[in-house]
Parts: structure tokens; sequence; C-alpha cells
């Protein structure tokens, strides 16, 4: 069960299937653009925070 | 709100630990689909999004019965707090399914009932937003808003209903895809643990989120001036 | 009574008020056809996503200025102030731009629909359909133009529109069904249920954001 | 004798700052308040509390009266597209016995097919105030209810006022200038 399922750096990235199709290129994106909004929500967020406290010192 | 502080570090670190061990665990060491084949590893990323996205609105809702019944102004700036951050997975929710459509339906969007109604919802999101910010006085605004999330929560479940029984005249082929293979408990292990640690990461979102709120709208009291 | 009197007195004198959505109706129908190649078979077949989608259009047209124009010159205030009781008040200016702009409306559809489908049952059913969904149409748009009283309407139909989406899948099938002369009462009915909820609930809603506008 | 208004303590605040606090006040039959101060104090919103248009943030407030309250604010709630005629029937005074009489004194009696919108600010304010000189109320509050007026006109004014409190009428009125009532003030 815990045996990863490709071989190489590459062939992760590339993630291609059974059928041929090179999936690679979707499920990364995807992930590249999930951990884009989350970080840049709490970099944003942080950010606000020190701005604001900074404008009532 | 200090006690919500102490516990912030470690909320935020276990669940990016069980994210990004979860998320590692559905892309590297779960087997291939057999249909969908390597694009279903989107599942991890998709599903807390779109899970997330709807328990939000939910949240909202509480949230603005409480502060219309008992008046508690917490529970507005929670609402307030929520918005962005459900507009924000919602569009991941809308984005990872659109991509993920490519490869499996061949076509990154599809007039499906889900996808409409959580189209819908993120359009409802950017309207609360929207009507919040256009009133400088923050009373009414309140009001407003909370009439809104309560008056959009009893149509969502109405929208729901009745763009499925829209879109299974029309496109009774989507259908089929979009409902997920009777998924295996070896999938399925991961995608519990994804939806866990997402969820704990949108929660230090809001909890960071309603702290700039409280921050923002409390900031002549002199407890906020202490504590900044 | 003297109320609905008096919101009937406004909106008659102000002509641009009831003639302006009229017009605009009128001349979406008229513009529709234009744009088709003129056999009846493909004219017929997206008749009826223009007539709602005008009949939509219009009623937010209409809505516009329902409580902005009182709200700016003080009459919701003295509204408030009297023992009327304010979300009747409300109640009845909904009714009265029913009876002004959406029963004509109602009217002029079923006519076109007649002039272009060809069919004289369809223009007798598709009547009350019209009727019945020109007055949620007004009762939504209005909640939302509250909401958003002094801010300009666009905002309060951003906010209002994904709720009446809904409502235009049910008009999509209320179509087919009378297309194939399946359970055309039953929409009816269904269509009856959502206004006798929605025309209680609206104006207690709304009469609660005008008090908050008017503090 | 019962107060027919009594406030008791009253504050408000907007976005947490706030207009005015601890303002207490009790008003009997046949007695004026005029109420005093710069401008944003918050005479406005006062007197919007006592209409009951805004709530306070402390303090309570009852009104004793089964009549409406007649309210003279900023807005003169009149329809710019209608005519003098239609805009008294809307305010529902259109047959009562005193209205020709008001209307030659403002010398408006010739003029009354004459659409709002062509009149002067002042000649708009006097049409508003007949919702005043024609009240069925025993509370009349008025919000600088001088603007504009000429100095015939406002003596006219205080003249009815002060027949309407020997008539055992509660005024609640602010302004600029001092007006020639019988009234204690309050300044916030």
């Amino acid at each position: 069960m815990f045996d990863i399922k490709f071989n190489s750096l590459s062939e992760a990235l590339l993630m291609q299937s059974q059928n041929g199709q090179n999936h690679g290129i979707y499920v990364w994106s995807v992930v590249l653009i999930v951990t884009l909004c989350i970080s840049i929500s709490f970099v944003f967020y942080k950010y606000k925070i020190k701005e604001i406290s900074k404008k009532i010192k | 709100m200090f006690q919500v502080n102490r516990a912030y570090p470690y909320i935020f670190y276990l669940s990016l630990a069980i994210y990004l061990f979860s998320l590692f665990w559905g892309l590297f060491l779960t087997p291939e689909d057999f249909v969908q084949g390597n694009s279903y590893r989107i599942i991890y990323l998709h599903v807390p999004a779109s899970f997330i996205s709807q328990s939000l609105y939910l949240a909202m809702a509480i949230a603005s019965a409480v502060y219309l019944i008992w008046k508690v102004k917490l529970s507005v700036y929670l609402v307030r707090s929520i918005a962005p951050i459900g507009a924000m997975t919602t569009f991941i929710a809308l984005i990872s399914g659109s991509i993920w459509g490519i490869p499996t339906w061949g076509t990154w969007w599809v007039w499906d009932a889900r996808i409409v109604s959580t189209l819908i919802l993120f359009i409802m999101y950017l309207g609360l937003i929207s009507l919040h910010d256009s009133f400088n006085n923050y009373e009414k605004a309140d009001k407003f808003l909370s009439i809104l999330v309560l008056v959009g929560s009893v149509n969502i479940p109405i929208i729901k209903m009745s763009v499925e029984w829209w879109s299974t005249l029309h496109q009774p082929a989507s259908i089929t895809l979009s409902e997920k293979p009777a998924i295996d408990l070896v999938m399925l292990y991961p995608l519990f643990g994804s939806i866990i640690g997402f969820t704990g990461l949108i929660a230090c979102l809001v909890i960071l989120s309603s702290k700039l709120q409280i921050i923002k709208r409390e900031k002549n009291k002199s407890w906020v001036k202490d504590y900044v | 009574m003297n109320i609905i009197r008096f919101e009937f007195l406004k909106l008659l004198k102000k002509s641009r008020g009831w003639l302006g959505p009229i017009l605009v109706f009128t001349l979406i129908m008229i513009a529709y056809p234009l744009t088709v190649e003129l056999t009846d078979i493909e004219l017929g077949q997206s008749f009826f996503s223009i007539l709602w989608i005008a009949a939509l259009l219009v009623m937010m047209l209409a809505t516009e200025d329902i409580f902005l124009e009182d709200f700016n010159d003080g009459s919701l205030e003295q509204y408030a102030i009297s023992q009327n009781n304010l979300s009747f008040v409300i109640g009845s200016k909904i009714f009265i731009y029913w009876l002004v702009i959406g029963l004509p409306i109602s009217a002029l559809g079923s006519i076109f629909c007649f002039g272009i489908i060809n069919q004289h049952n369809f223009s007798f059913q598709i009547f009350p359909v019209l009727l019945i969904s020109t007055y949620i149409f007004l009762n939504v748009f209005s909640f939302g133009n509250a909401l958003s009283l002094t801010k300009g309407s666009i905002l309060g139909i951003l906010v209002t529109l994904p709720m009446l989406l809904p409502l235009l899948i049910i008009l999509g099938k209320v179509v087919i069904a009378i297309n194939f002369d399946l359970n055309y009462s039953g929409f009816l009915f269904l269509l009856l249920g959502i206004l006798s909820i929605i025309i209680v609930i609206i104006p207690m809603i709304t009469s609660y954001i005008i008090r908050a506008h008017l503090e | 004798m019962q107060p027919i208004i009594r406030a008791h303590n009253l504050s408000y605040k907007i976005n947490d700052k706030k207009l005015f606090q601890g303002i207490t006040f009790d008003l009997v039959k046949g007695k004026a308040l005029h109420i005093k101060g710069e401008n944003g104090s918050g005479k406005t919103t006062l007197l919007k509390i006592v209409c009951g248009l805004t709530k306070p943030t402390k303090g309570d407030l009852t009104t004793n009266t089964n009549k409406e309250i007649c309210f003279i604010g900023h807005k003169n709630a009149l329809k710019q597209y209608l005519s003098i005629e239609d805009n008294l029937t809307l305010m529902n005074v259109g047959n009562h016995q005193d209205i020709q009489k008001y209307l030659s004194i403002f010398n408006l009696d010739k003029s009354l097919d004459v659409n709002i919108a062509n009149l002067s600010f002042g000649q708009q304010k006097k049409i508003a105030l007949l919702r005043l000189f024609l009240n069925n109320s025993d509370l009349l509050i008025l919000d600088e209810p001088c603007v504009g007026l000429d100095m015939n006109a406002q003596k006219i004014l205080v003249e009815f006022l002060n027949e309407e409190l020997l008539n055992g009428k509660v005024v609640l009125f602010s302004s600029h200038i001092s007006l020639d009532i019988v009234s204690d003030s309050l300044s916030i």
C-alpha cells in the first residue's frame, strides 16, 4: 500500500496514465493553483494585520 | 481572542502537516484509477475545496442568524471575514473542477448541475462582499449583510434542487461522469486526510481574517491598542 | 386603502416609470425576430428564452427607483413615522407596480407569443405564467433595490439575480410542459406557491431593511 | 401630569464614535423644547430618535401619545413631478377646513396646478409646512423649520406654534436662529 507509484521524478511530473495520456500537467497545475491561492491569502492577511497594527500604534 | 491566538500555530502546523501528508499520499502512493487514469488525483485538491466552500456558507448563515437574533457583534465580523475566504475556496473548486474536466470529459466546462450551482455560489459570495463594502456605516452594512446571507441560505438548497432538476433533462450524459466512481478505501483515507487538513488551513485563514476584522472595527477600543 | 390609491396616483403620473419598461419590452420583442432568419421554426425555438429574459430585464428596469425616489424626497420617512404598517406599504407599492407594469407586459408577451408561435393555446397558457413570474421578479428585485438603496441598482441586481436563476429554470420547464402537453397546471401551482411565500416574506424583510436605511 | 415624552440618559454612537450622551428631558403638555447645537452635534439624530426612526445606543425613550407624530425634516416629502394639488392629496390633507386659509396666506392658492419642481425652495418648504399647519397630532417635531422661509412665513410659523402650545400640544424643534417661542432649551 505504501510504495510510491512513480519510479522517477520525471515520471511523477508527467503522470502517464494507462491509456497513454499524460495527466501530469493537469494535476500539477491544480496543485500549483491551490498552493498559490492559499499561500497568497495567508501572506495577504498577515500583511494586512501588520499594516493596520502599525496604523493604530 | 488571546486563547485563539495561542492555539493558532498548533492548528496551523498540524493541519499543514496533515494536508501535505495526505496530498503526498494521494498524489504518489495511491494506485492509478482504472477509468480516469492519473488525472483522478485532482480529487484530493478538488473535493476539500468544494466541501469547504459550501460549509463556509452554512457557517456564515448560522453566524448571521446569531447576529440578527442576539446582536452579537463578533458573529457579524465572522460573516464578513468568511466571505472572501469562501469566495476563494469556491474559486479553487471551480478552477480545479474545470481543469479536471479537460482530461475526463474532454471539455473544461459543462452545464452540469453541480458546476452551475457552484458558480452561482461564487457569484453570491462576491455579491456579499461588494454589498458590505459599499456602505460606510458599519451597522447598516452588518444588518444588510446578515439579511442577505440568510435569504441566500434559504435559496441555496432551492438553487441546488432546481439546477439538478434542470440538467437531468438537458445533459443526461454528463451527470454520470460527474458522479464519482465507487471509491476504493485506499483512495478514501488520503481523501479524508486532505479534507481535514484543508479544513484546518481554512480555519487558520478564517482566524487571521477575523482578527483583521476585529482590529479594523474595534480600533478605538483600548484593549485593541494594548494588543497591537 | 388610501396608500394603494396614492401609490397608483404617483406611478401613473410618472409616465417614464411605467411607460419606459413597457416600451423596452416591446422593443426587445420586435428586435428579436430581426436577429433570426425568418423561418417560423427557428423563431419559435428560442422565443421563450428571449421572453423570460426580456421580462426579467424589464422588471429590473421597472424597480430601479421603486424606493429610491421616496427615500430621497423623504416620503419613506413619513411612512415609517406614520401609523401605517411599513411592510403593508411596501407590499402595496409592489402590487401597484405589478398592476401598472407587470400586467401590460404579460398581456403584450402573450400577444407576441401568438404572433410568433402562431398557436393560440400557447399564448393562453403562457399568460398566467407571465403574470405570476413578473410579480415574483418585481418582489425579488425590490428586495435587492432596498438592499442597495443609495448605492445604485447594479449592486442590488448582482445580489439578487443568482436567487432568480431557479425561477428561470422552472420557467424553461413550463415551456416544455406546454409543448408536450404535460402537467402544466402542476407548474402553475408550483409558481403560485412560490409567489404566495414571496409575497408575504419579501415586504417584511424589505421593511426591516428600509428601517435600517432610515436610521 | 404624565409627560408626553420622557427621555432618560440617551446616547448615540455611530461607527463607535460618540455623537452625544446622557441626554435627559421630560416634556409635558403645552411645553416646547428648543434643541441647540453645532453642525454635526446630532440634533437631527436626536429628533429621529424621538420619532422612533433611530434607536438610541443607550437609554430609554417613552412617548405617550396615541396619535401620529407630525415630523417636518430636512426632506420635504414632496413629489417633484406632481402638482401642488396632487401633493396635498398625497399628504392626506386635501380636504382640511383650513387649507384655503394657509394657501392664501402663502400666496399659493392661485397656482395649485403648478408642479413642485417649478417652485422655489422657500415655496416648497411652505408646502411641506402645510403638513404641520394641518396636523392632527399631539407631538410636533420640527427639524430646522425656518430654513429658506421669509420673515413673514417665520412669523406665521411662530404664531401657529404658540397657539398650538396653548392647545396643549408638545413641540420639539431644532433651530440655529432663536424663535419667539416660550421654550426650554437643550444644548448638545
